[in-house]
């Protein structure tokens, strides 16, 4: 066991597959001889070779159409895009080309690819490189959605994605790149579609997502210093979803939060209450609740950056007021 | 594979090519003026000498990749004429079952891997395959087919400065028809030659091939897929040629000037290339049987994609994920 | 007044416009000299000429760009983009540009300009030109999100986009270009943010938009013959949203039932049903339900495209199970 | 404003701007390193001359369209340099009261129309403001700058080819200091010169500056503003330059070979241009001055820039729309 950051989990979740299958291959821009901007994939290139780990031209519609190519034709892609927000520039590629194309062609062809990316706030980056896309990806059918919590999670839920025969769109937070935790020093393969239960409580359930984790565990803490007694869900996967966990968990305590990183409107808290409410309502004792971003671009001065993304805080104060209204 | 055009073995191959793809076409169009063939349809007449004269330079295993103006593509790949014509009319027995439609005619065990109906986006996906092959160190190579008017999108200039950084075997093909949907290219295109003039923003070789003539795409394909082969990378081609009617099923073509059609229906590329046959001394017999057996298969494929099921409830569920399934939950 | 089709209504309110407001310009691809491929702006060209109506390469990139930059500058852009599917080549144009800077300048600029574009299904176009782009568009902070469902609402919103001071994304349903509604030979001008209640019912209340709004109506009228009356709304603009009216409306009828074109996840009825269940919890007599496309690629033979798409049958049947359950 | 490079007052004004942006550029990264600059932040250190350059060849009324990098480009329009460093630091008196960053810097009321974060972007968006201009008939010019590694993307291609077939008064500035991020730009680009060698593609005029050098810079931006003015369509330069310091702010640049680093140094081009001042004759002691003030004003700024109050609440929800709002719902 050791204490590895979220960044070095990444390329020890790549480097990990990489050793056992020939097929797996990554591209991006600046991912090779620099190790990515996140230095998250420091050492590849040393251990892969240049044949293996690429560094590309600033072309997303290439690097994403070179891992669809591959990827139907027997390679295993992972590719980067480096902000999340930079899909909108390769989001025909992503969307209408590799979602798609297995279902069209009948069955014909497979895409076992992952495309990987820093995704969301709390770096001061402004609105072009900071947006929380994971409803972008959730909204298309053929797309999995994956965003780990931890470092333990990115190597596990990594190597199931890249052993996945489907797209995964493999979102990071770039929020919790520096963040430690504890791995063992052996392969690490964990499950999509999967959700944790973190904590439990019999007053409510709170569901959360990747930089929104330990934000939702530290509310709950101190929740329950306050009497409120909450169950904590890390999602971990979109698609596939583990509606079973997320229903029994809800309907157990009666209550829905959801905190959210995306912007407000159409995130994947608003597809959970909507599962909610139509599959357990009489099991519900009150309102199911969001708390997400605003719907606003996000501002790039710390000050507002902060008021804007759930904070403990306000997650602690929209609960609290929820349960005793 | 590397012979020229110049064995009259291949010619004749080519005539065939070109004469099935003809009927087809022409099956395709009535057939929707039956109003049996649902959704678009692009059709590909007038095009037939450049899908056949890529096709036959290319070996099994080497990729297609087309877009929605892609049954030529399709048929020149090896692809069934039952399967083509039951996609086009929404059949259980269609290429892809109904599920894809004319626009995205697929058959990877012809190495057709797609025809791809956003524009450009089919080029970098070849690049990926290219890429594959390489990387594999196969001899496979890549070749992708797009229109002039595709030249001015992003895609189109990501893929082909990608192409050459990674020396993919990769071969380009434009087929310059003069026409986007109902604009002419050179009214939005910067230069006259929308590929050739654009290769040097690649360093690579300015081609341009007469697309009407079978033999003279065939010649330039090879040489190209030779290259590619050699592991010297990827080539940009561009096909003169014209579509015969309109971009889609519902459109009669009527802005392009009467001359200009005259024009190019005088080049129509299987009356050329019939009378070359005739006149290399082929005899009118050996040709007329050709066309009688194409007329034969289209009639076949037609009562047999006619006589195909209607997709049932099973299939509309099936094939989203590798799984066969489309459970997004458990 | 006369009867128009969807189609022609699209270049009435656009003429509308132009003849009133020098500013306002047109662009896309093939929408001068042809009119259109749906034929949607067919006489433009020939009324108002060519500097104001062109015709532009394949370069969605560029025309979004294009329509950005006269906006910014003091012109009324309107931009087509053939079919919604393809906001995925110029997903950055809108989703980082458009819809960002006013908000990242401190609304030094504004963007007064309208994207329409012939969105979803119904016409068996299969996957790449079928998608129902709504939740796209409504998940991204700084875009209004219109869809008329019928000529009249054509014209009227149209006009009432093109008048706006912020970016409009216009959604005309191409499944209903052939639809005839009566219109008035004057101006029509209507607003944003104001849903229409269609229909007026105790039992339940029945949301819906653009192509799906004739499909509710008639389910409404099956389902009274079967004893359930349901309210009918068209929510018509998704941003703004007019809450007011639909949480009026579920509350009076206890119940909600959306009716969406988009495939399943994250689609505006799960924003709509979460914030029902937030905001009126306690007025609700049942679950919410939503009734959308399976989250699949939309398939291209006419069978199964009808199959996939929310049917008049399946409204029905869902509403009636939910309802006697 | 045809003016060229050889009157002096043009010559001192072009120092002037040169020397406060390297000054501002450096204070920039003094406070990054005490940790005020929030976020990240992508310094213009040694590509002052193209800034000073094109900047002084525009007129009021013209428009800059900038990448991230868009420090200087933003000071040489005139805007303020408290405002642009409250900007750095997240402050309320920043240019977009902290709203937008370093990477995002506008002032309108300057014609600095945009700093863009996504690579290309601002290409097509910068020939939508030479549209406009062109459609009212005014004489406005758009001036995009860009970098070498942006020409590979799919928006520079669209531009391209969308300014020269609308025939729009833009010119676009490739900035080409041979690296993208942390990876050279020769090693991903098909072609030597990453824009000029592209230029044909549009049937552009090949053009090539010393990047170093604000007058030949200020010459090649004249002629071709002056082009552009007179209706004659847009130009492409590529303008060699060199960043002194890494990519962004936490980025020391040691994948540069030190040879080329030290190679660059050399051509510093403030200290070139102070050295061909002395060498017209310029006295030392007005040079002096020159460089006192600048000094003086960006002092002046840090402590404005230091002293402003934190953003709140009220600006949070700001602006979204045109009516100051961000309301979604009624
Ligand atoms: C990104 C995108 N934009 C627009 C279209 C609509 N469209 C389909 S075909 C076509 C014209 C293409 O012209 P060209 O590349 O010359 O091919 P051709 O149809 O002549 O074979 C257009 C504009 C599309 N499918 N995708
Ligand atoms: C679409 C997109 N891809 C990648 C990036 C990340 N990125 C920011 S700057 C940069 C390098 C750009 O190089 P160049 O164009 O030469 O400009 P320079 O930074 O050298 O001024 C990259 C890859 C981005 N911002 N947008
Ligand atoms: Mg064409
Ligand atoms: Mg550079």
């Amino acid at each position: 066991m050791a204490q590895l950051t979220y960044r070095e989990a990444i390329a020890r979740g790549i480097a990990q597959e990489m050793r056992r299958d020939e097929s797996v291959v990554f591209l991006g821009e600046d991912v090779a001889a620099a190790g990515g901007v996140f230095k998250g994939t420091v050492g590849l290139l040393e251990e892969f070779g240049p044949q293996r780990v690429r560094d590309t031209p600033i072309s997303e519609q290439a690097i994403l159409g070179a891992a669809m190519g591959a990827a139907m034709t027997g390679l295993r892609p992972i590719a980067e895009i480096m902000f999340a927000d930079f899909f909108a520039v390769c989001w025909d590629i992503v969307a209408n080309e590799i979602a798609k194309s297995r279902y069209m062609t009948n069955g014909q062809m497979s895409f076992p690819l992952v495309i990987r990316s820093g995704n969301g706030g709390g770096l001061r980056f402004g609105a072009q490189h900071s947006q929380d896309v994971s409803n972008w990806a959730m909204m298309i059918p053929g797309l999995k959605v994956v965003a780990p919590s931890n470092a333990l999670d990115v190597i596990g839920l990594m190597a199931a994605s890249i052993r996945d025969d489907d797209p995964v769109i493999f979102l990071e937070s770039k929020g919790l790149y520096a963040s430690k935790t504890e791995v063992p020093d052996t392969d690490v393969v964990d499950t999509l579609g999967s959700a944790k239960v973190l904590r439990h409580g019999g007053d409510a359930t709170i569901v959360s997502l990747g930089m929104m984790v330990p934000r939702a565990l530290a509310a709950a803490e101190e929740l329950a210093g306050h009497g409120i007694d909450c169950t904590v869900l890390d999602v971990r996967s979109l698609v596939p979803l583990d509606t079973q966990t997320i229903l029994r968990e809800v309907s157990a305590t009666g209550r829905l939060f959801t905190v959210e990183e995306n912007p407000r409107l159409c995130g994947w808290g608003a597809e959970l209450s909507s599962i909610v409410t139509e599959e357990v309502f009489y099991d519900l004792d009150g309102p199911s609740v969001r708390i997400t971003t605003p719907h606003i671009p996000l501002p790039a001065a710390d000050a507002l950056e902060d008021m804007a993304l759930p904070s403990v805080e306000r997650i602690v104060t929209t609960i609290e007021k929820s349960m005793n209204s | 594979m590397t012979s020229t055009a110049t064995d009259v073995s291949t010619k004749i191959a080519l005539y065939r090519t070109q004469y099935e793809l003809r009927l087809f076409e022409q099956r395709a169009y009535d057939l929707f003026l039956e109003n049996l063939v649902k959704g678009t349809s692009h059709l590909g007449l007038g095009q037939e000498a450049i899908a056949a004269g890529v096709a036959a330079a290319m070996k099994q295993g080497d990729w297609t990749f087309a877009t929605y103006r892609g049954h030529n593509h399709t048929l020149a790949r090896g692809a069934g004429m039952t399967p083509v014509l039951a996609e086009l009319l929404g059949r259980a027995n269609g290429l892809m079952a109904g599920k894809g439609g004319s626009m995205h005619l697929t058959s990877v065990e012809h190495g057709m891997m797609g025809s791809y109906a956003i524009i450009g986006a089919h080029l970098p996906i070849a690049c990926g395959a290219a890429w594959s092959a390489k990387y594999r160190g196969t001899d496979q190579v890549s070749v992708a087919f797009f229109g002039d008017g595709t030249t001015n999108i992003g895609a189109f200039h990501e893929a082909l400065n990608f192409a050459v950084v990674w020396q993919l075997p990769v071969i380009f093909v434009c087929e310059n028809n003069l026409w986007m949907e109902y604009t002419r290219t050179t009214e939005v295109t910067a230069v006259p030659n929308p590929a050739a003039d654009r290769a040097l923003a690649y360093g690579l070789e300015s081609i341009i091939v007469d697309g009407n003539d079978a033999d003279a795409v065939f010649e330039v394909a090879s040489a190209a897929i030779a290259r590619a082969r050699a592991g010297q990378g990827p080539s940009m081609i561009e096909a003169k040629t014209y579509r015969h009617g309109g971009h889609s099923r519902a459109d009669p073509g009527k802005y392009r000037p009467d001359e200009e059609v005259k024009e190019w229906l005088a080049k129509d590329p299987i009356v050329r290339y019939r009378a070359r046959l005739i006149e290399l001394g082929v005899p009118l017999e050996q040709i007329e049987a050709i066309e009688a057996e194409a007329l034969a298969k289209v009639d076949t494929a037609t009562e047999e994609a006619k006589a195909g099921a209607t997709p049932g409830e099973d299939l509309l569920m099936k094939d989203v994920w590798a799984d066969g399934g489309s459970a997004w939950r458990n």
